[in-house]
């Protein structure tokens, strides 16, 4: 089985899939109340430098209340993992992100990150390492699996291979060249939810996106969730869990936590919001002010609610079509 | 009805909707492929299985999605899955066709999402792969959507985010792609193009309405394969403008 | 990246990744009403010296109605993936498995399973492969993955993975051994759920056990349902959806379908019709007479029900706890 | 109360039951450890988190399992999911405990649950591996629970379904299998019992009630390293046989 070519991209963070093992052999195993703030969690649990990732995707039941908090504690140099619309753009904004395992940062129908295009331009991020999107929801896998790369048919014979950390072999089985992805443990994941207890297990609606995978793949996991619902209702439905409390080091009850994004079937996206995103980041001097308004000139997630104003989220659910 | 009378994404909307054949399995992009497919599932496709990355199979596209993994891209749908469940059923040879975007496209359809210039120290940032790596690598018939230009239509590519054939025939195959996948059409504002059966080269096929072959040629940075019979596309005909206009996106905003 | 190590086991069903998908290709992608007869879908599908499977496990949410089908057509040198109780008991009793790559076949709480040791020892079933468990599941997972192979710690320094068909290479991000378990592919596989539409769209209740990873890996799907509802009642929760229409060749409607088995939430399992079964196993003349009452005997699934008796089929569904 | 007041299964069941911490989790297979799994939890261990193969985390053992999937391991839990999910949170590293039986054991705690004789041509066909392999490779510490007599302990077994230590120190390593992974226990009719440190072998911990070392050693198909101290297993108390009886299995099904 032999190595037919190896992605010359950096291997941000190495598969050391046995010293996984033994992160997560120490994990608490005990049901305890795991709530806190955001501003607690990020404290306790995100420091300089750590590798994090985002779950679902930028607009889409994201962890924003948390992503906010840590640029108002203004946690830097943070290697990040993955795709990203409003969120990572946000990082980037506030220049906190120093290296990527990146497969898409833009804004969607709005079109390219100016934020990005900044910090990647300048050098401020210094490392890009491509993958495709499945490309990192597999490496999330095969940390979750608990085995160091797990192979795939997805970034052969590209650039996007070629930049990246993936080796590719010759099945042994086969014959065929088949692509090997390195598996990515992170140092926190960020998820948010629909439910959870206080415990940490954790329910989603609607599609999964890669929540489970990298819930799994990370040492330490923050849950943010639109509300926090007793255990018993937890266990009334086992089989609508998709994160056990085992996984979980922070439970904050978020509501609107997504926001400006949405939540299915309880919140819709504040397009205008997005909007003046979209405006405000394209020059570093509007940006700098959004950022001030939105997250630097409030103290939590509660007074950022108060700032956009009730009214406001009120229509955001109101507008929530039947299902 | 008079061929101003549609603005170029419209243009670029019924053209790739019409490639959208009813009872078939599409992947699902951002933006065009968006309303393509409503406006199929409206006009001659009402069956037409969509399939969007993070999760959605079957969505009834009464709304239009703003997001590939927003409420609408699973709306009615059948399953609403995950982002590895749809990438493996690509993977597992399910869908037929995968619609896509670029800055760049080479000859071969390869696809440019990632960077102009050089990758460590580029002169443009793009956002990178998304999923386009994986819709291009493992759906039957890859649909790329473009405005044409000789920018975008270039001999090298800055870089090869998606596959296209690579570097000819047999070059996917050679990689490790699977057998008979491949680049199926190119829809640009300036015509529909396909590629030559043999030398998996950029083929013309037709010009959109007003159009010439010169033109095209002018526009395109490489040498398309032109061949004796190059068709006209039919414009947008007025049925689907009323339903692209009225209902698919009746907010207008897109096009 | 070398082989360490290769199983002796023979590849029953070797992984050609490729063929499966041109074989996907062309499965019909548009929706069609698929219902029929146990009778019809084993004629139409399921064939002598076919690679077939089951799900779940043996008493549990197990495709029996369609097994005893295939008993009652006589479909023969079937080859066998995995792990059973009372159905593959069954298929061993009534003399038509060939081959088996196998993890468990026995009775459980009730011991050794006499049929296989019949089967077995007489080497009428002249192929035992071995894996574990989850060797099995994942090797349906590499299958609807679409890839030839997948990597996983399990087997390694044992003579199961002697007397399998794994290999052990040398992972090329990390040195550690790591064993590849093929890509299984079924010809047919079988599954039984709580609900589906007539087009295949299928859903099931509790654990979820190994069913998205075998309806994936099949050539052909035979699913039989407790229940046929609308389309509209799989549209309005698609995230309860484990099975896509377009996997499915076959939808059965098939009440008590795993009978003598339970249906979570919906009836228990029949103990004393499995310890009877037990009883009636241990001896070749005996487990002839059970096979002719409970199998040869009737005409199909009706009937079966109908010799059980309504009385008996009620108090399972009596007996079920609450949630 | 008399040691004669309890039979062999009961004894195995409150043996095993004492090796259940309190806030642990544990992968609980058919038979005794299920028993072993509710007793703890009605006596020292509320919050003992058992775990099945085909899904069930967490669940609440207010009946007993009959079979590994079945409702009961999944009764008021916090996750149902599927085998992948469980197997592999044990080979990510999360699963403590986990518990087996087999019909052969050797010095080195590797365990056949395969066949008696050849392979190919078996004496007895035996169940196959199950889930015994994987509990065996990816739990931190495996806890056998057997009758104890020379056909089921001996020097070699016929085939080594479930790893323990192999051939010795370092053997698991090499072989791929996860560090600091190995058998913890054996629980038998007449014994629990331990592994050196260094050796890795066998090594006798304490004896059941009314039960010599002799006894053991006589009933051992192999040398079973035998320390200074041999503690005495306390008998079931009052207590945990009147749970087991009236409350884990008060319908008599396995004792």
């Amino acid at each position: 089985m032999e190595v037919i070519q190896s992605g010359i991209g950096e291997l941000i963070q190495p598969p050391d899939i046995n010293a996984f093992r033994e992160w997560n052999r120490k994990k608490q195993k005990a049901m305890v109340d795991k709530r806190m703030t955001e501003a607690e969690a990020v404290r306790r649990f995100i420091h300089d430098g750590d590798y994090i990732g985002t779950e679902l995707y930028g607009t889409v039941r994201c962890p924003q209340s948390v992503v906010n908090e840590i640029v108002r504690q203004g946690v830097k140099d943070l290697r990040v993992a993955g795709q990203g619309v409003y969120e990572l753009d946000i990082l980037l904004a506030a220049g906190l992100v120093k290296a990527l395992d990146i497969t898409y940062i833009g804004l969607e129908v709005y079109g390219i990150s100016n934020c990005l295009r900044r910090e990647v331009e300048s050098g401020r991020v210094d490392t890009c390492i491509e993958w495709s999107n499945a490309g990192i929801a597999w490496r999330f896998k095969a940390a979750a699996m608990g085995v160091p790369f797990i192979p795939v048919r997805s970034m052969l014979g590209t650039d996007t291979l070629k930049y990246s950390a993936a080796k590719v072999v010759e099945c042994p089985f086969t014959g065929i060249p088949i692509c090997l992805l390195p598996a990515l443990v992170l140092d926190v994941g960020i998820i948010h939810v629909h439910r959870a207890d206080m415990y940490g297990n954790a329910q989603v609606d609607g599609i999964q996106g890669f929540c489970a995978e990298l819930a799994r793949a990370s040492k330490t996991l923050i849950v943010s969730t639109e509300e926090i619902v007793p255990n018993e209702e937890i266990r009334r439905n086992p089989d609508r869990t998709l994160i056990p409390y085992y996984l979980v080091d922070a439970v904050i009850e978020a509501p609107y936590g997504s926001h400006p994004g949405e939540m299915c079937y309880v919140y819709e996206r504040d397009e205008e919001h997005i909007k003046e995103w979209v405006e405000a980041s394209k020059d570093p001097e509007t940006t700098q002010t959004y950022l001030d308004k939105y997250i630097y000139g409030v103290k939590d997630h509660q007074e950022y609610l108060a700032l956009i104003g009730e009214e406001r989220l009120q229509y955001l659910k109101q507008i929530v079509p039947e299902r | 009805m008079s061929e101003k009378a549609f603005n170029p994404t419209e243009l670029l909307i019924c053209s790739a909707s019409r490639l959208m054949p009813d009872n078939t399995t599409a992947f699902i992009g951002t933006g065009v492929p968006m309303l393509a497919a409503s406006l199929a599932q409206k006009m001659h496709a009402p069956n037409l299985v969509t399939i969007f990355e993070f999760g959605g199979t079957g969505a009834i596209l009464d709304d239009l999605p703003m997001a590939v993994g927003e409420r609408r891209t699973f709306h009615k749908a059948v399953v609403a899955s995950g982002i590895r469940d749809i990438v493996e059923t690509a993977q597992r040879g399910f869908i037929e066709y995968g619609f896509l975007g670029g800055a760049q496209i080479d000859p071969f359809g390869n696809l440019n999402s990632t960077v102009i210039g050089d990758h460590d120290h580029p002169k443009v940032r793009l956002p990178g792969s998304g999923g386009a790596n994986d819709v291009g690598s493992h759906c039957w018939q890859t649909i790329a959507i473009m405005r044409h230009d000789r920018r975008r239509f270039v001999e090298k590519v800055d870089f090869i985010t998606t596959p296209g054939y690579l570097t000819g025939p047999g070059a996917r195959e050679a990689a490790g792609l699977p057998p008979g996948t491949g680049p199926y059409r190119v829809v640009t504002t300036l015509a529909v193009m396909g590629y030559h059966p043999d030398t998996k080269r950029m083929m013309l096929l037709a010009t959109q309405p007003g159009v010439t072959v010169e033109q095209v040629v002018e526009n395109t940075g490489f040498q398309l394969v032109i061949p004796d019979d190059v068709e006209r596309n039919q414009p947008p005909t007025e049925e689907e403008l009323r339903i692209l206009r009225e209902e698919v996106d009746k907010d207008r905003l897109y096009i």
